[in-house]
């Protein structure tokens, strides 16, 4: 029993380091430093893609066949890892970790073989369509139709929390296509051209001002039944599947690590209430140790998922734990950097962070101007972003109800 | 030992209520805010002229009504329930707070009232957190004028304003309570560098930047170095106010969220319904009692010796500080989604809410001055046994 | 508006401070202070109530024609509160503040006459039989019987979580007479001689060491159908009435106030983590003083519901929000107190607190030592009894129920 | 990255558990541990000699069988599970963890491991609160020998053992590291005065006086003034074995309560089936997940360096202390007026989670020993933009 790393390890580690130190530009890092949510600036993440592709690891977690990596599980996690602590922007996980795999296991051929090279350009850029406006916790309420009609299914119906509709040529997403006893049954799994006709995108502004996500109308929108991933009506077989890739992200521990340490730096410099630098006001200090001594807990138990999936064994309901606990963590070190941002966190200046933009109503001064340092205009914009991680991919409601009955057995 | 209010006191909340009702527009108001206007002089007209609000807490003889705390307290609350972003605590209760202690300042107090003056209270600085005492900014003397060097952060207000109440020191360390001297000036001053920006609660507030800039004599107001006599008073009526404007914000998140609670539905029933909900709900209500009993206390104490007071309303911040993020943060994960946009009034509550979890001080700094103002215990009674 | 007391409230309330100056002696109070539970030393409290009694303060709230006190409702919450301030051995409720209430509103002229002046004296001391083995949060599910044979119920059954029932020569209680389709019906409310042949009262040892509570066994025991109060079968009506006094005690923040200056007492005298007094301890007096700034604002609510009360008007549900409020709380304080006794705090020494006995399997050491002070020995006992502040009287989770109806309508 | 037992460590966990499991009865226990004997001696025999578990992390040389940290992990983790009174951690992995790193104490170290020698630590005193290093006791030379001065106060143990392990300062400040010395003396020593007591978790302990107490030479082990490099380490490591015999505790708590949940009926149904009390158990659940985290994490960095190693046993024991309180106290609130008393397990449990809670030090002690461990700030890497 070790919790250490081993020479083939290091070595690789070693190797990713290496890469990121010369590829890795300021600008590219920036991007990062300044996110508002856990979504990177379209381009930049764009720009990184490429750069990944180049070296042949944008899409490490695919076969090798496909454009993948033969990499140990070990090698995928340091990967992340050695990423998130890098500051590279994050990919969007739409196409590479999420439609990709399912086209992987369930595809057609010609699915494959279309889909797959562009998402690793990024000539094809999926958005994700689930949620509807009746159906967020309970998915299988969807209500979203796609009638037979020849070749192809008619889909009338809305879809919302969409991140990246704007940006995305392509959506994944569930349909209704028949009506059974159990809501479950009748699901199908659909991938839509997001030029078809009948397609209306409403941005909504978030509380952050920003635009991250979107409501789509589809009215009769004609799309192939050659779209359809897997069979129809047993789209929820496709979707248990992939929700598994969704909650996996077990990374999170290196980039709450990062954001301890942005929350410690932040600190360092803004004066706490008796006058010495928050970082050493004791109520200040406690918390953030406390921050750090979860988060210290928290990689342990992704180290033992980690180390379970080597060992080939199943990681069991660590999923929905690691969900909520990062998440409340993630919430945690946000309210700290906003803390620490002082008066300044009260500053609404998106035109300081990235994305940045669209942006309702806003117009950035004409000089420019930030009050105080960059991170205090990411601040506030990233606490209430931030509010998503409880609720989104299953809410940490959700989340407990599924602990309470696979863990507890209640 | 009476919570009721007098009849005049019923009138003025249930007169500004039923305005609000009527003619205070959540999306109007937010149009308004993102506009260079910033915000809707109409609105501090009618408070001056139909409501009388604004000289609602000042002296008859600046045309005010010589009502005290507790209309304060009546009149912050509803503006808070209608999430109304005219600067009424900044302007009236903490401005007004400090310029009716200060010789010198009826004119002003009384273009207050009418609603022809706003004065912004430019008190923080890019190095003194939360501290209001804690000033870098100087005032020298030459000849007969005053010049001011320094800066000035997140001064709330400022394109309503007329006027800036400023504080700068004039002798003593950064922090000391002797040596601050208050200044009030107009908003255009020549050599004043003013950095405007929106706030996340849909307000406005500026960065100034103050490069020996020349200010007549008459611009001190009350003695020189003494300011901080009239600044700790005033604040903590403001930090009364905002309390109560914080009540009246977690009244609609809460009813809000109930009635959300009530009408979404997942799993065939109302989210409502759902036990582990619920009582969330009730520990909201709870965190929403609390705050109105902090209100009251904080309030009722702002006659009290310094100690008291001062005791009473970091009480009181505290506990609103806490509450106002855990009805804020709550409301929007029961609101899910929807509770993240700017779609639903919830989402503008909870940015209000952000912001007066930290302004005029974070739970943190009040808990440690409140600490710091409660009695040391006596000995162990031993003697008795 | 005004949170200041009247001139005649302040004389009254000087009135209460002198006689408690001069009656309240020395040892009294030391029983009030080493009190490890809500009860006081037995002897001790019956002292101090026949000291009372002599007054003609035992029974206050009474009507002046059965010897209580013709106060206003501040008067009497000021007689509590300086009561408590003055650390004063609290009375048993069970007679004085709950049965007594029962019979002046429901009993017949030989029940009052024969209990209410027994009860000032002392003479009859009651408990409580409500809660059963398989009825606590749901009290109406309670099962011991009493049939109709004659004059007589004969009683079978069980009874526990009774305090005082070895000291007790009579029970109040609620069994059921007969079974209807609605559980709340067909209870009796019953007053049961404790010296009936066929009970058995068995002490149940609490985490405490302590035996503070039991379980009765009720073998055909015999009462008098004269012992009904109220109607056979409407029990759950007169029940319903006298919850509302177990629930009301509204002076809760005077003794948590008390508590709180304890604390901070034991943590002036007790080295901190740094070597400084524990109470100048940042961690420590952070949480010191958010306890405080929390009873600050329960005694405002407090002093609401007493200004509703002295107005006529109805107090709504804050009967359970003052409950879930204060019980929170006054754990809060047991953990602080804990806390400051340090390593202390892990001797068991009983001997050293009140009431101290009778304790199962504990002999106190020949020479009476206490290590530390007496203090560090009523810490972890207070600790451990005062968990059940959030279960009984209607556990906090039933609360919070009855609040999300009755104060949300959810 | 490795968190697989060897066969070894996976037969020594099976057999122990198993033991417990037969012959370790809760009742008994308690019934022992309320007499004048304290414990059961034939426990600890066959500990020593059954299941050799009270050798397995002390040296070969001395009788034992050579394991590390995680050997101690499983023991303490078993015995917590069964609530095991007998004090291994004190006595093997403190008392054994400092007399290994000291010359001269072969011997002693033999009897540990053959059961006859069992080692109260004496480090605490009446105004050391939890701090180990904060020694008043002093021992002075007097000719050949040593004379100790001072008090220890809740020293665990001590009807059980034969030898005391006591801090003695002889150089320096209260609470300098310097100039600790250690003292092994045996429990029967003319002129000390001991009071022996229960403790609230059903041990002993006892307040020693030590006035003028004078002791051969050779009571000193290793070199004076300098035992706190002995005791440093041993500290942690017994940090670590709390923190697993906590995490058994749990299990054996949250396994517990969620067993009586779907027991217990009321309102028709087990009270299991509300879902505020399943998120409860829920939450029951992470910490105790994270406490096993915690337990890995301090166990398997015992062997790096000292700054690394005290964060990681310090960000276990804040992790423990707030689970043991958190599922401690939601097991009594879930068992309701049953998990009041000692009729069920569950009481007991709660008493050494009670006691664990505080034991070495509560949460806030090593809050700050963790914050003053971890690195400050680089300045921010503005460079690059």
């Amino acid at each position: 029993m070790d919790l250490e790393w081993s020479a083939a390890d290091l070595a690789f580690r070693d190797e990713v380091r290496a890469f990121l130190d010369e590829r890795l530009t300021p600008d590219l890092r920036r991007a990062g430093r300044l996110m508002t949510s856990v979504y990177a600036d379209h381009e930049a993440s764009m720009r990184w893609q490429a750069i990944l592709h180049e070296r042949g690891w944008a899409a490490p977690a695919w076969p090798v066949e496909y454009g993948g990596c033969d990499w140990t599980v070990t090698q995928h996690y340091l990967f992340s890892r050695e990423s998130i602590l890098a500051g590279a922007p994050p990919l969007s996980p739409m196409g590479i970790s999420m439609v990709a795999h399912v086209l992987i296991e369930f595809g057609t051929p010609e699915q494959k073989e279309f889909f797959l090279p562009r998402i690793l350009t990024g000539e094809v850029f999926f958005c994700q369509g689930y949620s509807e406006p009746e159906a967020g916790s309970d998915l299988a309420a969807l209500s979203m139709t796609a009638e037979a009609d020849g070749d192809d299914l008619v889909c009338t119906g809305s879809k919302i929390w969409t991140t990246h509709a704007g940006e995305a040529n392509w959506m994944f997403c569930l349909v209704r296509t028949s009506r059974a006893a159990k809501k479950q049954q009748g699901i199908t799994f659909l991938l839509i051209d997001m030029s078809s006709p009948g397609i209306e995108v409403r941005p909504l502004v978030m509380t952050s001002g920003e635009q991250i996500q979107n409501q789509e109308f589809f009215d009769h929108v004609r799309v192939p039944k050659a779209n359809v991933v897997g069979e129809i009506d047993d789209g929820w077989t496709v979707a248990k599947y992939l929700l598994e890739f969704e909650r996996g992200g077990s990374a999170a521990a290196p980039k709450l690590q990062i954001m301890a340490d942005e929350v410690a730096r932040a600190a360092a410099g803004q004066p706490g209430p008796d006058g010495r630098p928050l970082l050493e006001s004791p109520a200040f200090a406690a918390k953030l140790a406390d921050a750090r001594i979860r988060i210290d807990v928290l990689e342990v138990l992704e180290f033992r998922v980690l180390s379970a999936a080597a060992g080939g064994r199943n990681p069991g309901t660590a999923s929905s734990m690691l969900k909520i606990l990062g998440t409340e963590l993630s919430q945690t070190l946000t309210e700290l950097l906003l803390e620490a941002a002082g008066p300044r966190g009260r500053a609404y200046q998106p035109h300081a962070t990235r994305p940045g933009g669209p942006l309702a109503g806003f117009a950035p001064p004409a000089d420019g101007y930030v009050s105080g340092e960059e991170w205090q205009a990411v601040a506030p914009l990233r606490y209430f972003n931030d509010r998503a991680g409880t609720i989104y991919a299953g809410s940490n409601e959700i989340q407990r109800n599924i602990l309470a009955k696979a863990a507890l057995g209640l | 030992m009476d919570f009721s209010l007098t009849a005049e006191q019923q009138l003025l909340r249930d007169s500004l209520a039923d305005w609000l009702a009527d003619r205070y527009d959540l999306a109007r108001s937010r149009e308004a805010a993102a506009s260079e206007a910033g915000w809707q002089p109409e609105v501090w007209r009618a408070f001056a002229d139909d409501l009388g609000i604004l000289g609602a807490t000042l002296p008859e003889e600046v045309g005010g009504s010589g009502g005290g705390p507790v209309e304060a307290m009546v009149i912050a609350e509803q503006l808070g329930r209608a999430l109304v972003v005219e600067p009424y605590v900044d302007t009236v209760v903490l401005g007004g707070g400090v310029l009716r202690r200060l010789p010198g300042a009826g004119d002003v107090l009384k273009g207050v009232v009418a609603g022809s003056v706003r004065i912004a209270p430019g008190l923080l600085e890019p190095t003194s957190g939360h501290t209001a005492h804690s000033v870098a900014t100087t005032a020298r003397r030459d000849g007969g004028d005053w010049v001011l060097t320094g800066a000035k952060a997140v001064v709330p207000g400022v394109p309503q304003a007329t006027h800036l109440l400023l504080t700068a020191r004039t002798s003593g360390e950064q922090r000391d309570l002797d040596g601050i001297s208050i200044f009030l000036l107009p908003v255009e001053l020549p050599g004043l560098q003013v950095h405007r920006y929106r706030t996340i609660d849909d307000r406005h507030a500026a960065d100034l930047v103050l490069d020996d800039v020349q200010v007549p004599a008459d611009a001190l107001l009350g003695e020189e170095g003494r300011g901080w006599t009239a600044l700790a008073p005033a604040l903590d009526e403001a930090l009364a106010a905002l309390t109560a404007e914080a009540v009246g914000c977690m009244r609609t998140v809460l009813a809000d969220t109930v009635a959300y609670s009530k009408e979404r539905r997942q799993f065939g029933q109302p989210i409502g319904s759902f036990q582990a909900l619920q009582h969330r709900m009730v520990d909201m209500h709870l965190e929403v009692e609390q705050s109105v009993a902090a209100m009251y206390l904080a309030t009722l104490r702002l006659g009290a010796e310094p100690a008291e007071r001062a005791r009473a309303t970091s009480a009181a911040k505290v506990t609103v500080s806490r509450a106002a993020r855990f009805v804020g943060q709550n409301a929007v994960q029961l609101h899910g989604g929807m509770g993240m946009t700017q779609e639903l009034a919830i989402g503008h509550y909870f940015k209000r809410l952000t912001a007066i979890e930290y302004e005029l001080g974070p739970a943190d700094h009040h808990r440690s001055r409140y600490a710091s103002l409660t009695p040391k215990p006596r000995s162990a009674e031993r003697g008795e046994d």
